[in-house]
């Protein structure tokens, strides 16, 4: 089967949701649904083996192949465990939302085909080898996820939180668009595994460190990391099957996939290595730390995931540092690569099942505010169970699988502390200072919660709903994830061997030939008190501690100024968007026809002039003119004469007149030029014309008295003057290098002999150039028509039939 | 059939001239209109045909050799257009009839709309640089026609300005024309072209050439010259602002790209390095304005111009990536403003009102209409596969490995501001809770939303069948980027 | 014969300044009627006279034409003083 | 108010004729001497314009009864039907013929298609000119 | 001669732009007749005044004294363009009074609404 056709497969099945909703509305939309991440699931599954082998499988389907761009589906390790994930956690949020969603009251059809849509993005992220085809699914998974968290079209919060994370991820991945068409211009070629195997020349390029920086903005704000992280709290608008989805286990790992994906690229990079770990720690921190600054149960869970997100994040740019170490898939500097795609697994799995107990406790209480929650752990042991696993191996305890990686993520920071590169031995032992004090804050938030939510005193009469266990159906996807981070804390080298092997050997290409290559033995007791045991060992104990105090010291969260935070920023962004750009917009958009004329004319005759200066074009030639004539003066003279009346006009009819006046003195110079037929038809016109003014505003009442400001004044005789001294100067100047001879003397030789005239002028009208003439009378025939419409056509006096009333 | 690509311009001036003679007869001026466009866009397609397959098309009418006559040429670039707005046109035609209203139908409407149509083909296919005056005069006078038609007060007043613009732009044409014939001697373009190397002081031709970037600037609203649209535009009817919308600036866009790429060559680092920056500078202003109203004709009228500043930014580059990208963004975005325009006309409709703040919960009863305007949206903002894209990427291209780089980089960031407006109408219009809506018959309400659905769908076929395009845009930016394909076809008949 | 002209020229010249004056400065409007009347005929002679100068005689529809004008230029006017509109409607009202 | 202008009415007759035959003379003297159709066209609109100056619009109206609008509708369509004659001939658009002849009376005369186009300008410069000067007219 | 001529062609312009930023209709609708005879008066400069004969076949008349006839014949065209769209601003302008009440420029604001 066509890889990319599998990567399809989902939105192929969304067309046919609307008719399943439609025609067989008594069954769950989503029972259908489920059939497809399942196919993709199992299907997936069997590639496994190839992978293992190092094996990949590529696909492809042309879109506009002129310009090289096509859809290529292309699977190595890393596609792969993202693949199953995708599919496979998708599989258990649909199931999750068959009993999450009711099928009377929701529209289901709307969400199916979001959440399908979403599936064939993801997979398209991570199975792309094409870095256009990557940018096109990217953008398809930021639509989906606005229109999901805009599910519930009708709540503000929905709406802002659709927008914002639209925003935010929609900048990212523009930016990304702009790193991948440098790399593809440095590289020549828009494959991704060609750019890798050129990786080495692509480092001297200028644009090298651009398309870097660019790419890890698309990172960043896929992945929530400071300091964009600020729409994925507000994405929990969203129904909680899409939290579970989209906002932990998979849309969000898409910016970690991005990184590890092109850490091949990048990695001989001290900027890259930098960057990813720095931003990645600091997030790792920051959203730990604030977790407990949250209220909202799937707040916590949204700052958790940020925070878990960086984590994997700064192992991702470690795990870059093995390139600069001689032999390093030997040493310490091995753990990194692993650790990240460990956790990665880790994580997908027990935050889901988390936000689907999150999902579940609101479903069943009416509520998600941890302070109205508390002591459901005898209503809801089943739930509890559950939510105790997950927070536990998010907290890193023994018996669960997050306590493996989150000990090989402590012997990764610590690695750091010995590279030598890139200023890391000043700096470095910064890392396992700010890697430890975050994993405190993880274990307090971890406890936090699930014991405010289970523990404690339960207060009924706060709740909404009579809380009670949650049906057995909802219950099944994360008992399955529970289930699941157990079983790995178990097995996890036969995890390790299958799953992360290949993946890692995909990221560090520069490490390892093939999967079987990947020397990293994961156990949980390594027969001796390791750095990182004794720091695990202290995280428990500080952070039981704390925890057992945090009522204590939780309110001086409230210290922090809602001012300064990023999220005011973004407000801000949003305010500027509308209501600071229709301010500043009135500053000049004024509606009067003047000040728009002085920005035309002034941009006119200040750049025509520049120009003119820059490029030393100004010329003054005496040579070749036509004589001074007495009567040229004369009449020039009255034209400047008439021009002048008309300025200092005070009455319409004087101005009238003395446009006439200049008209005619305009008729008497085409006399004396030699320009007959301009002279009569110039002097019939004019005289029209001077009649029609005359009629047309016979009607008009005096002119206003009121003179304008003697400042307008100026003004406007300055940018007047400019303009007039321009077109003096231009004309002075393309006079004076007249260069070529011009066409006309063909129409003087030949209007006789061969177009049978005698009146040159005429004859280029009717015959040389008579296709001007045809629409000239054109246009006269389209203004007569018009001026006949204007006169018998008033709309005004029948209200409301447009909308502009 | 030397005169073939003729036809269309000759053949919207015969019906219109015939739909003269009886105004009242709304049918038959229905009828007659749309064969017109139907008649129009079967010969473009011909040609289209007959470009494709034999080359720049080029006739001298009069049978006067080339400087001297009057040369009407058809290079690929040009049958695009005169395709798109031919198609366009004829769509318009189909949405004015339930919408426009009888009083305007028996006032020569139809006949405006198919002169402005001649006078756009007429501009996309000139050879001539004063022809090219003459065309703008012709689509100017309809346009003016248009503008006014109906005589609403906000049409007054707003086409008093939008006229005094048009006039002064005019004039300053004829003025560089002038100079133009001053130094060259000539006024044929593929005459230009050759004439013009031979010229060693570029001075003067550099003055001249941004004195027609400014006159072409008037018409197609770059900054700081476009301060007339927003308000012209916001005054007509809807389907006259979709005629506007999608051809009027395009047709300016069109000249500075003839211009620029045929003959003002001889100073590129001065010339293209200014129009680079002046595109930059139109996408900003547009971009302040899209998002500073909440009315969905002004979102969608300052797209335009961020558009133009966008298509400029690609011409700007003179390298083959920039230039085809803005020939395809070109053709793209005369069709998705078309669409939008029609889109938002009905949404204006359905609630009375354009204004944003008064608008919601239309996806409850519209979905359709609203799952349509968000491709359209997203076709906008140039989210692949949708056909805003290949243009844009190509254009990016283009900036990247031309001389500006940050422009690439504004152009990538101020998709993000396109999103931002077009989506905007999208929350505020169709989500949010339902507010009270005009009745409409379901009848209009099909007859105004089949064209937009159409509109929509060639738009999205450009975009996934962009394949299909890739060859004509080829051709397209072949010539340009050779002038001598051009110069041959016209001076060596 | 050439001096001649250029004397009538000048003169006549002298009597267009003047007229234009009494045409833009009035008074009444039956002034500029008649001044407006007289400058035709001014302009008419100007061309003729030009046209001798330069000897060509292909001014000579510029004369007719300008007397043309000036004639329903001043009847147009006339009717303007005497009923307050340019065009009746209709004569029997 | 009813005023005497047969002087007026009288005098008019009697140009309006001369105007018209002026008219006709610059029309076909175009092509060789200054003139041609638009000219012609004007001064053909200031007869009538004369004509109505003297009687009123109604009057006029039934003098001539033209539609304008019409007049130049057809205008345009002789204009462009001159021009596109050449398409049938295969040659480019626009392109004219012209020969020489004798005829009675007036001797060697010039047949020119040109003449034709012209025409068409000229119908179109009388329509529009009226349209304007009408329609503005019974506005007032 | 030609120098003479470019600068009053760049006072009419002048003059012309002056008027069009007042704020009476007229003034500006005057302002664009100006507009065009600046630039019909400046395509016949640019073609050069040195001609002594009119571009009309005559006998006893060499070529090289002939006007330069084709500014002479795009100022024929431009000249009744500008007249078609001078009469449709000046039924413009009438109509506006009627509607509008005024021909004072700044009462016509537009419709920004800058709320």
């Amino acid at each position: 089967m066509s890889l990319v056709f599998l990567i399809f497969l989902p939105l192929i099945a969304a067309l046919f949701i609307p008719l399943l909703f439609k025609k067989l509305g008594r069954i769950h939309t989503g029972w259908f649904v489920l059939i497809v991440p399942v196919i993709l699931f199992i299907y997936y599954l069997t590639l496994l083996p190839t992978t293992l082998e190092g094996g990949t499988l590529v696909s492809e389907l042309s879109w506009i192949p002129s310009i090289d761009l096509a859809i290529v589906a292309y699977i190595d390790g890393l596609s792969l465990l993202f693949s199953l994930l995708i599919s496979g956690i998708g599989a258990l949020v649909v199931l999750y939302s068959i009993f999450y969603l009711d099928k009377k009251r929701e529209q289901l059809h709307n969400f199916y085909v979001y959440l399908l849509m979403f599936m064939t993005a993801m997979l398209g992220v991570v199975q792309s080898d094409h870095l256009i085809s990557l940018y096109l699914f990217w953008e398809l998974t930021s639509i989906s996820s606005f229109l999901l968290i805009g599910y519930w079209y009708t709540r503000d919060r929905s709406r802002f939180g659709a927008l914002k994370s639209m925003m935010i991820t929609v900048f990212g991945g523009l930016m990304m668009l702009g790193g991948f068409v440098l790399l593809s211009i440095m590289g020549n070629t828009y494959s991704i595994r060609e750019l890798i195997a050129q990786a080495p020349e692509l480092a001297g390029h200028d644009f090298f460190v651009w398309a870097l920086v660019l790419i890890l903005l698309g990172a960043f704000t896929k992945s929530a990391q400071f300091p964009f992280y600020i729409w994925l709290p507000d994405a929990m608008e969203a129904p909680t099957p899409v939290s579970a989805y989209l906002h932990s286990a998979t849309m969000v790992k898409a910016g970690l996939y991005l990184v590890a994906r092109f850490t091949p690229i990048f990695a001989v990079s001290g900027t890259w290595i930098w960057l990813v770990t720095g931003v990645g720690l600091f997030t790792l921190f920051w959203g730990s730390f604030f977790a407990l600054k949250q209220k909202d149960l799937k707040g916590i869970l949204a700052f958790s995931t940020v925070s878990q997100l960086g984590l994997i994040m700064s192992l991702l740019g470690a795990s870059a540092m093995g390139f600069h170490v001689e032999n390093a898939a030997e040493t310490v500097f091995k753990y990194a690569g692993f650790a990240a795609i460990f956790h990665l697994v880790n994580h997908a799995v027990f935050k889901g099942s988390l936000f689907m107990i999150a999902g579940i406790v609101d479903h069943e209480t009416g509520t998600r505010d941890i302070r109205k929650l508390g002591g459901l752990m005898s209503l809801m042991p089943i739930s509890f169970t559950i939510a105790m696993i997950g927070s536990f191996s998010m907290a890193g305890i023994p018996l669960f699988g997050g306590f493996l990686s989150k000990e090989m993520f402590l012997t990764a920071m610590l690695a750091i502390t010995e590279f030598d590169l890139f200023s890391m031995d000043v700096w470095g032992l910064l890392f396992p200072v700010v890697a430890w004090i975050a994993s405190v804050f993880t274990f307090i938030y971890s406890f936090y919660f699930v014991f405010h939510t289970f523990a404690g005193k339960h207060k009924p009469e706060e709740l909404p709903k009579q809380a009670h266990e949650a049906p057995i159906g909802m219950l099944i996807s994360p008992a399955i994830l529970a289930v699941l981070v157990v079983a790995i804390f178990f097995v996890p080298n036969f995890v390790g061997k299958w799953i992360v092997n290949p993946a890692v050997a995909a990221i560090q290409p520069f490490l390892y030939d093939s999967p079987s290559d990947v020397h990293v033995h994961v156990a949980a007791w390594h027969g001796a008190i390791t750095p990182e045991l004794a720091m695990t060992i202290g995280i428990f104990l500080i952070g039981g501690l704390m925890f057992w105090t945090l009522r204590k010291w939780q309110r001086s969260y409230d210290a922090f100024p809602d001012k300064v935070s990023l999220n005011r920023l973004y407000d801000h962004f949003m305010y500027m968007s509308d209501g600071g750009a229709n301010r500043f917009s009135a500053v000049y958009m004024t509606g009067f026809i003047r000040s728009y004329l002085v920005y035309m004319f002034g941009f006119f005759f200040l750049i025509v002039l520049s120009t003119l200066f820059l490029n030393e074009a100004f010329a003054f030639d005496l040579t070749n003119l036509a004589p001074i004539g007495f009567y040229e003066i004369v009449i020039a003279l009255a034209l400047v004469g008439g021009t002048i009346t008309i300025l200092a006009a005070k009455s319409r009819l004087t101005a009238i007149i003395a446009l006439g006046a200049v008209g005619y003195s305009v008729a008497l110079f085409f006399v004396i030029f030699r320009a007959p037929d301009l002279a009569l038809t110039q002097l019939v016109i004019e005289t029209i014309s001077v009649a029609l003014f005359l009629l047309a505003f016979y009607h008009l009442p005096k002119s206003s008295k009121k003179e304008e400001r003697i400042g307008f004044k100026v003004g406007n005789g300055l940018i007047a003057l400019g303009v007039g001294a321009t077109m003096t100067l231009v004309a002075l100047s393309a006079h004076s290098q007249k260069i070529l001879p011009s066409i006309s003397e063909y129409y003087k030789e030949t209007v006789y002999s061969e177009a049978g005239g005698g009146n040159i002028v005429n004859v280029i009208l009717v015959d040389y150039r008579g296709f001007d003439t045809l629409f000239e009378i054109t246009v006269l025939g389209i203004a007569g028509i018009a001026i006949i419409t204007m006169i018998k056509l008033r709309l005004t006096k029948k209200e409301g039939q447009h909308e502009n009333k | 059939m030397i005169n073939l690509l003729l036809f269309p311009i000759l053949i919207p001036l015969l019906f219109a001239a015939i739909l003269l003679f009886f105004p009242k007869n709304i049918s038959l001026q229905r009828i007659i209109s749309a064969a017109a466009a139907v008649a129009t866009l079967i010969s473009v397609l011909f040609l289209l045909l007959k470009v494709k397959a034999d080359g720049v098309q080029a006739v001298t009418l009069g049978s006067w050799d080339a400087p001297f006559g009057i040369t009407m040429v058809s290079d690929m670039l040009s049958v695009l257009l005169v395709l798109s707005a031919t198609i366009i046109t004829l769509f318009v035609i189909f949405y004015s009839m339930p919408t426009i209203g009888i009083d305007r139908e028996k006032s020569f409407y139809y006949p405006a709309v198919l002169f402005l149509l001649v006078g756009v083909n007429g501009a996309f296919t000139t050879g001539d640089i004063f022809n090219l005056f003459v065309f703008f005069e012709v689509l100017l006078m309809a346009s003016y026609m248009l503008i006014v038609h109906g005589g609403e007060k906000p049409q007054l007043r707003e086409s008093i300005k939008y006229l005094l613009v048009n006039v002064i732009s005019s004039a300053l044409f004829v003025a560089a024309v002038a100079f133009l014939y001053s130094v060259t001697g000539t006024l044929n373009m593929a005459d230009l072209a050759v004439k013009i190397p031979q010229i060693e002081e570029t001075g003067i031709l550099t003055v001249i050439a941004v004195m027609f970037l400014v006159v072409f600037g008037f018409k197609a609203a770059i900054f700081p010259l476009y301060f007339w649209l927003p308000g012209a535009y916001h005054a007509p009817p809807i389907p006259v602002l979709a005629l506007f919308g999608a051809l009027l600036t395009k047709v300016g866009v069109y000249a500075i790209i003839r211009t620029y790429t045929l003959f003002f060559t001889m100073n590129i680092a001065f010339t293209h390095e200014l129009l680079g920056i002046i595109a930059i500078l139109t996408i900003l202003a547009g971009c302040i304005g899209a998002l500073a109203y909440f009315d969905v004709k002004k979102i969608i009228i300052y797209n335009i111009i961020i558009a133009v500043g966008v298509i400029l930014f690609g011409i700007a580059q003179m390298n083959e990536a920039g230039i085809e990208g803005a020939l395809f963004y070109l053709v793209h975005d005369m069709l998705i403003k078309a669409a939008l325009f029609f889109l938002v006309g009905i949404v204006a409709v359905i609630f009375g009102t354009s204004n944003l703040r008064e608008m919601g919960g239309l996806m409850k009863t519209y979905p359709v209409l609203g799952w349509v305007y968000l491709i359209a949206a997203f076709g906008l903002a140039g989210i692949p596969p949708l056909s805003g894209f290949p243009g844009k990427l190509l254009i990016v291209q283009g900036g990247f490995e031309g001389p500006q780089f940050w422009g690439s980089i504004v152009v990538l960031a101020t998709s993000l501001l396109v999103l931002l407006s077009a989506i905007r109408i999208f929350i505020y219009a169709f989500w949010g809770e339902p507010v009270k809506t005009v009745p409409l018959k379901k009848r209009s309400y099909y007859q105004m939303f089949v064209p937009a659905v159409i509109l929509v769908g060639i738009t999205v076929i450009l975009g996934v069948g962009a394949e299909l395009f890739m060859p004509l845009i080829n051709g397209a930016g072949e010539v340009l980027l050779n002038p001598s394909i051009y110069i041959d076809a016209v001076l060596k008949e | 014969m050439m001096m001649f002209y250029w004397i009538a020229l000048v003169v006549i010249s002298c009597a267009f300044v003047g007229l234009l004056y009494r045409l833009v400065k009035g008074p009444t409007v039956a002034d500029r009627v008649v001044a407006l009347d007289a400058l035709g005929v001014a302009l008419v002679s100007i061309v003729a006279l030009l046209s001798l100068i330069i000897g060509t005689e292909f001014f000579l529809e510029i004369i007719l034409l300008l007397s043309i004008l000036s004639f329903i230029g001043t009847t147009a006017f006339a009717k303007f003083i005497e009923r307050g509109e340019i065009f009746d409607r209709n004569d029997n009202r | 108010m009813r005023t005497n202008d047969v002087m007026l009415k009288t005098a008019t007759k009697v140009v309006t004729f001369i105007i018209l035959m002026f008219a006709v003379h610059i029309f076909f003297a175009g092509h060789y001497t200054p003139g041609g159709g638009f000219v012609g066209g004007l001064l053909t609109a200031s007869a009538i314009v004369l004509l109505m100056l003297a009687y009123d619009i109604e009057t006029v109206k039934k003098i001539i009864p033209v539609n304008y609008v019409m007049l130049t509708a057809i205008g345009l369509l002789i204009a462009l039907s001159t021009a596109a004659a050449s398409i049938f001939f295969n040659v480019p658009f626009f392109t004219h013929a012209y020969d020489y002849f004798d005829l009675p009376l007036f001797g060697k005369t010039s047949l020119h298609s040109a003449a034709l186009f012209d025409l068409g300008v000229y119908l179109v410069v009388v329509g529009v000119t009226m349209t304007i000067i009408q329609t503005i007219g019974e506005d007032e | 001669m030609e120098i003479i001529m470019s600068f009053v062609i760049g006072f009419l312009f002048m003059a012309a732009v002056y008027l069009m930023l007042s704020k009476s209709l007229i003034r500006i609708i005057i302002g664009t007749g100006l507009l065009s005879h600046g630039a019909h008066l400046l395509i016949l400069t640019m073609g050069g005044l040195g001609g002594t004969a009119p571009p009309v076949v005559a006998d006893g008349v060499s070529v090289s004294d002939y006007a330069d006839p084709l500014p002479q014949a795009l100022i024929l065209t431009a000249i009744v363009i500008s007249f078609a769209v001078t009469s449709f601003f000046l039924v413009l302008a009438y109509r506006a009074y009627q509607e509008l009440g005024t021909d004072n420029m700044n009462l016509m604001r537009g419709t920004e609404d800058n709320d």
